[in-house]
C-alpha cells in the first residue's frame, strides 16, 4: 500500500464545499487530517491537475461544525484560475503542509496582526488562536477596494465569540471602505498610541517591508512570512532562496533578526529561471 | 562540526583539485545561488556542483517538477530551468571560499565554447558537462547518445578552459562505457556516474502522468545499485577519476561507492530528505569508520573491491 | 479466494489468449516445477511464465545468487539456471490446467528454433523470448543490443510455433523502443516490459562484490517508476499488447501499469517479501477499486493515462 | 543507516570460537541475536566470502555461560570446507534465521528424536528443550563410524544435567560405537518395545523416509527435516521444491500428513539446474 503517513507523497482529496469569498477569490474545502493539524503560517503544494501545482496556505473551515482543510485562492493566472474554478467534488492533489508556523512566545500580552489579500489565510488563523488563548490581539486587514475585502465575516464573528468589537480594522487602497491608504499607514497610526510586544505580517512583499521598517522605528519584533517561487517545496530545487535561505524550509516565516540579514527581502527575488528581478514600489 | 569536515583522513585530489572532503553536492539541488553554495560548504560540502547552466536562461517545466516517491526516491523534471550563463557569471563573481564546480549543459560545441570561456575566468575548481539529463529534448541525453557530438563538446570545452572537465554519463540509450571512452578519449579529466533515470509516476486516481512534462529522472535510493554498478565498471575500465553519484543516503552509502572505485561522490536526494547537515553526518560517519579499521586516509579504500 | 480470481470483470485477452485475471508470475521465479505452476494458479495467478529454458541445462552461477536490499527489491544473477528444454519438456508435459508461457532463452535462431517446435506440442499458451537478461554472457541481454540478431531469433521462434510469441526487453545499452520495433516487425504478438537493470552491491565489510557473479540484476520496487516509463513509451508507439513487469507490489502498482498502457502485468520479487497470496490480494484490490469506481472490467483502464 | 532488523538483509559477524567436533565437523561460534531467538529447526544462510553461501541449521552455544549462535559443519565439497577452515576473527556474512520448526503437541509425553550427521544440530536442540520441559525424550544418534559422532560430549552434559542416563543411545554404520547398523534400525527395535507419541528427525533423507515408515507402522507421527539444493532461501528461486512445496518456505520441517503427500521425498530432488535427480538406496 501507498505509505501515506509521509505527507511529503502526493495524495488526492475530494472538494466538499467552495465559498465565495469576494468576486475573485474562493475557498476550496476539502477533508485531510494532516491539514487539519497544521499550524497558521504553513502551506501545502496543491495540484490542479493536469494544470500545475502551486503553494497555498493551510485555512481551516468549520462546516457543520466539523472542522476541515481549505485553501483559499485568488484567481490570477493560469494555475490559481484553474483552482479557483474547481468545484463540489472534484479531486485535487496535495502534499505538505510544509514550512515552520508563526511563534508565540510564552506570556505575549498584545501582538498587531497586519495582512493584505490571501496574506489573511494564516493570519486569521493565527488571530483565532491568539484571541483563544485570551492575548490582546489587533488585526488589520488591507485590500484595494472594499469587494476584496476577505474573511470579514469570519473576523466578526471571531470577535462577537469573544465578546470584542474593535480589535479588527480595515484599509483599502481606494479608500472605499475603512481607512484609506494602507495597511502599514494604519499600523503606524495605531502604533503611535498604542505599545505592542509583536508583530506578525503575510501578505504583498513591499507591505511587509514596511511593517519590517515600523518594527525598527518601534523597536517592536516582527514576523513575516515570504514568498517566493516555489518548485519542490522540499528543499532541493533553490528556486525559493532568499539570500542563503530557503523560504520553503527555513521558512516561510522569519523574524526581525532574519529579516535583517535577508538584504533580499522586499529588494530582490528570483524568477521562475532563477535569474534575479527586483520589486518595485 | 569544523573537526570532521576539516580532518585531513578526509582530504583527496581528483583531477588535480584538493578536496577537504569527497562528499559534493550534485548539479540541480539549491545550485542557482552563491549565497546558498556558501552555506552547503559550510555545512561540511568538500565541493558544490551548481545547476547546469545553459547558454540563454530557461524556466524549466511547469508544476509538477518533482514527485516524491517512499524509498527515499524522487521523479524530477524541473526541465533544467536555470539563470543562463551570463546571470550565472554573475552569481559566482564574488566567490571565493566554495570549491565550486560549475554543470553546463548545451546542444552544440559552440555552446561549450562560450561558456567555457567566460567561465574560465570565474574562480571556479572545474566544470561538469552535462550530456544525460534524460527529460529535457535537444539537451542533456539527446547529446550524450551522440558520440560524434559527445566528442566535438568535450573537446570545444577543454581547449577553451585550463580547468578540470568531468562528463557526466547517464544510463541512456547507448553504451555507458562507449561514451565515457569517447568523452576520455576527447580530453575529459574524469566521469561522473550516473545522472537520473527515465521514470514516470501515475497516479491511479486521475489517470493523470503527476510530472507536468509526464515523464522525469529517478533518483534517490532506488537508483543506487544501478549507480555503484556503473561506477564499478567505469573505475575498472578508466584510469581517470570516477566520481560516483546516485543514492548516496548516508556514509555507508558513500563507502560503497568508493569502494566500487568512485574517487569521490556526489549527492542531492538525500539532502532533500535529511536536511544539509548530511554532508557532516556523512563526512563524520566516514571518519569513524576509518579510524574503527585503522585506514589512514579515505584514498585507500578507492577501488578496494576491484581486486575480488 | 475463488470469487476475485473467477470475476468475469478482471477477464482479459492478450495476443488471443484468454486470461481470467491479468496478474501473471514473472519468469524466473519458482518457475521450473509443474507441482509448483499449479499451486500459483490455484494461489490466483492469471497465469505463469516458467524460469527461461535454454536448449542445454545450466546449473547458473554459484551462490551467493541473491541478494535482498530495504526497499522491497532484490539484485539477482542466478545465471539462468535451468533444466534445459528437454527435461523441462517432461516436466510440463501433465499441463492441463495452468495458462503456462514457456520463456526461452538462447544464443541464436536455431536454439529458438529447436525449443519452440518441440513446446508447441506442449499444452502452453505462449511463448516469451527473453532478450534481456542482464548478467549472462552470450544470452539475455548481449543477444537483445543485436538488432539482426532478434529479428532472426523472433523470425526463427515464429516460423516455429502457432502460439504467440513474446518478446521480453530490458533497460540495456540500445533504445527500448527500437528493439521492440525490431521485434514486433519480425513478428513479436507483444512485448513484455521490463527485466532487471545491471546493478551490484558490494560490502562496506569485506570489499567483496557480494553476488558470485559480482553483477546482477535488480528487481523491485526500485525499478517501478522506470519500467512505468518503458511500459508507457511502448504501448504510446505500439498496438501490440505490452506485458508490463518491475515491481508490482501491491493493486495500487498493478492498476499503474495498467493505466500507464499495460494489457497485464506480471510480478516476482513482491512474491518473494509477502508470499505467494499476493496474486489474489491483488486481484481482490483491483475488483474493489473497479467496483467503486463503477467499471465494468479492468480492460477499461488499460493505457487511460495516454489522452492526459 | 542499514535496515538491520530485515533479517534477509546480510549481516557480517566475526567468529568468537571454533570448536572441533570430529575429524570433519567443526562448530563455528559467533554473536547474533537474531539466531540465538531461533527455533530448532530453522537455518541460516551464511556466506564464506568469497567462495559460497549455504544453508546452514543454526545451533546455540554457551561460552563462559553466555549463549552464542553457531553453525556445525561437516568439510565436503568447496564451500562447506571454506567455511570448516574460518578462524577466530574471520567475518562471515549470514541472512535469517529461514524456516520453520518442530513443533511441540501440548500436553507431549514423549518423543523420539532421530538424527544423524549434521542433522543432530536441530535434533540436539530440541532434546534439551524437550527435557527442559519435562517431557521424556529419547535420542537415537547416528553417525558412520565411532569418530564422526556428533555432541557426545554435549549430550552427555544434557543427560546428567537432568539425572538420566539411558535416553541417548548411539548407532554407527560400521558398529564401531553403541549400536551395530542404522539410526532406523535402532528406532525399530526400541518402537516394538516402547510406545512414542511422536518422532522427530533430521539426517539423510533416506534414514528420514525409514523414519517415516516406522511411523506408518507403528502409527506414530513424524516430522522430519528436509534437505533441497537452496539457492535464495526466500522462496523465489525454487530450486528447493518437492512437488508443490518449497523447502526454504513451507519447511524446512514436514510432518506425516505432508510427507504422505510428498512423493519426491525420498526418492528424487533437484539438482542446480533444477533436473530432477534419484536417491539411490
Ligand atoms: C508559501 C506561499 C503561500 C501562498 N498562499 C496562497 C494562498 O493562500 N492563496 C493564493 O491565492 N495564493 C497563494 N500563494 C500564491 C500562489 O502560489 C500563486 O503564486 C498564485 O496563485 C499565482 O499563480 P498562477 O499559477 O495563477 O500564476 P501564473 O500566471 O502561473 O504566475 C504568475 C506569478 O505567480 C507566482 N507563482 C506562480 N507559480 C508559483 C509557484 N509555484 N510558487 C510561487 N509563486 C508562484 C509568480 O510570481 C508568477 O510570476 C502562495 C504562495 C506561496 C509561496
Ligand atoms: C536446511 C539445510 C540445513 C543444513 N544444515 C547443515 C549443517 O548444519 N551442517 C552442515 O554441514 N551442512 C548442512 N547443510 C548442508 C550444506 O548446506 C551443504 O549442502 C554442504 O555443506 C555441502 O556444501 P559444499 O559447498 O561443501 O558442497 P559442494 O561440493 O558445492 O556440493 C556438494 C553437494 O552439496 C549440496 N549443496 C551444495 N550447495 C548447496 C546449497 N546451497 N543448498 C543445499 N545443498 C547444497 C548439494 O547436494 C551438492 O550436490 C544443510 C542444508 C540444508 C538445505
Ligand atoms: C530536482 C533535481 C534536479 C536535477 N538537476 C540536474 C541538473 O541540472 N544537472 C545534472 O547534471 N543533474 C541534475 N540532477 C541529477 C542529480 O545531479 C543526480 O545525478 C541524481 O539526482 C542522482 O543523485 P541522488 O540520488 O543523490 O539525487 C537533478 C536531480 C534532481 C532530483
Ligand atoms: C531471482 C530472479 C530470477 C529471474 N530469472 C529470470 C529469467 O530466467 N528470465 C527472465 O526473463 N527474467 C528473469 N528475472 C526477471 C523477472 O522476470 C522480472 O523481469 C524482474 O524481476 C522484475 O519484476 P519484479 O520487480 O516483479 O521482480 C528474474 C528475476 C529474479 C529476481
Ligand atoms: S521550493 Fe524548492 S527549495 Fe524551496
Ligand atoms: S531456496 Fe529459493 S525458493 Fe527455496
Amino acid at each position: 500500500m501507498a505509505d501515506h503517513t509521509n505527507t511529503d507523497i502526493l495524495r488526492f482529496v475530494r472538494i466538499k464545499k467552495v465559498i465565495e469569498e469576494t468576486p475573485t477569490i474562493r475557498t476550496i474545502v476539502f477533508e485531510d487530517e494532516y491539514s487539519i493539524a497544521s499550524m497558521p503560517g504553513q502551506f501545502l503544494m496543491v495540484w490542479i491537475p493536469p494544470i500545475e501545482e502551486l503553494p497555498m496556505s493551510v485555512g481551516i473551515e468549520n462546516v457543520e461544525s466539523c472542522k476541515f482543510a481549505a485553501v483559499t485562492v485568488r484567481k490570477y493566472g493560469i494555475g490559481s484560475t484553474a483552482l479557483y474554478h474547481k468545484q463540489v467534488g472534484d479531486l485535487i492533489g496535495i502534499r505538505g503542509p510544509y514550512g515552520n508556523c508563526f511563534s508565540v512566545p510564552e506570556n505575549l500580552r498584545n501582538a498587531l496582526l497586519i495582512g493584505g489579500g490571501t496574506g489573511l489565510v494564516p493570519l486569521v488563523r493565527l488571530f483565532s488562536n491568539l484571541l483563544h488563548d485570551q492575548i490582546q490581539a489587533s488585526l488589520i486587514m488591507g485590500a484595494r477596494t472594499k469587494d476584496e475585502i476577505l474573511f470579514e465575516h469570519k473576523v466578526q464573528e471571531l470577535l462577537a465569540d469573544n465578546n470584542l468589537s474593535d480589535t479588527a480594522a480595515f484599509s483599502t487602497d481606494d479608500g472605499t471602505y475603512g481607512f484609506n491608504g494602507s495597511t502599514v499607514d494604519l499600523a503606524e497610526s495605531i502604533l503611535v498610541s498604542k505599545k505592542f510586544e509583536i508583530m506578525y505580517t503575510c501578505g504583498p512583499e513591499l507591505m511587509m517591508k514596511g511593517v519590517q521598517k515600523l518594527g525598527e522605528r518601534f523597536s517592536i519584533p516582527v514576523e513575516a512570512s515570504l514568498e517566493r517561487y516555489m518548485k519542490c517545496a522540499i528543499g532541493i530545487c533553490g528556486s525559493c532562496c532568499i539570500n542563503d535561505k530557503l523560504v520553503c524550509r527555513d521558512g516561510t516565516i522569519f523574524d526581525s533578526m532574519n529579516l535583517k540579514q535577508l538584504t533580499e527581502f522586499g529588494f530582490s527575488y528570483r524568477d521562475k529561471s532563477g535569474r534575479p528581478s527586483y520589486f518595485v514600489s | 562540526m569544523g573537526l570532521e569536515i576539516e580532518s585531513n583522513m578526509l582530504n583527496l585530489e581528483i583531477a588535480g583539485i584538493s578536496l577537504r572532503n569527497p562528499a559534493i553536492l550534485a548539479s540541480g539541488f539549491l545550485g542557482i545561488s552563491q549565497a546558498i553554495f556558501e552555506r552547503i560548504f559550510d555545512e561540511g560540502a568538500g565541493a558544490v556542483v551548481s545547476k547546469s547552466i545553459s547558454k540563454y536562461p530557461m524556466e524549466g517545466f511547469r508544476n509538477p517538477t518533482v514527485v516524491v516517491l517512499e524509498n527515499k526516491s524522487y521523479i524530477n523534471a524541473v526541465g533544467l530551468s536555470n539563470p543562463g550563463h551570463e546571470s550565472f557569471y554573475e552569481e559566482v563573481s564574488t566567490n571565493d571560499k566554495v570549491p565550486l564546480i560549475v554543470s553546463l549543459v548545451g546542444s552544440d560545441p559552440s555552446d561549450f565554447e562560450v561558456m567555457t570561456k567566460k567561465f574560465n575566468k570565474s574562480r571556479i575548481i572545474g566544470f561538469e558537462i552535462n550530456l544525460s539529463c534524460p527529460h529535457v529534448q535537444k539537451l542533456g541525453m539527446e547529446v550524450g547518445d551522440d558520440p560524434q557530438m559527445v566528442k566535438s563538446i568535450v573537446k570545444a570545452a577543454k581547449s577553451n578552459t585550463t580547468k578540470p572537465v568531468f562528463v557526466k554519463v547517464g544510463i541512456g540509450n547507448t553504451n555507458l562505457i562507449d561514451i565515457s571512452q569517447t568523452a576520455i578519449n576527447a580530453g575529459a579529466d574524469g566521469i561522473t556516474a550516473i545522472n537520473t533515470i527515465r521514470a514516470m509516476k501515475i497516479s491511479i486516481d486521475n489517470f493523470n502522468p503527476i510530472l507536468s512534462n509526464k515523464i522525469g529522472g529517478l533518483s534517490g535510493s532506488s537508483i543506487k545499485p544501478i549507480a555503484i554498478r556503473c561506477v564499478y565498471e567505469l573505475s575498472k575500465k578508466f584510469s581517470v577519476p570516477i566520481i560516483g553519484c546516485g543514492g548516496v543516503s548516508n556514509w555507508e552509502d558513500a563507502l560503497e561507492f568508493m569502494i566500487a572505485g568512485a574517487t569521490s561522490f556526489q549527492l542531492g536526494t538525500a539532502m532533500g530528505f535529511d536536511g544539509m547537515s548530511i554532508f557532516n553526518s556523512i563526512n563524520s560517519g566516514i571518519l569513524k569508520y576509518l579510524k574503527k579499521k585503522g585506514y589512514q586516509s579515505v584514498k585507500e579504500l578507492i577501488g578496494r573491491s576491484h581486486k575480488y
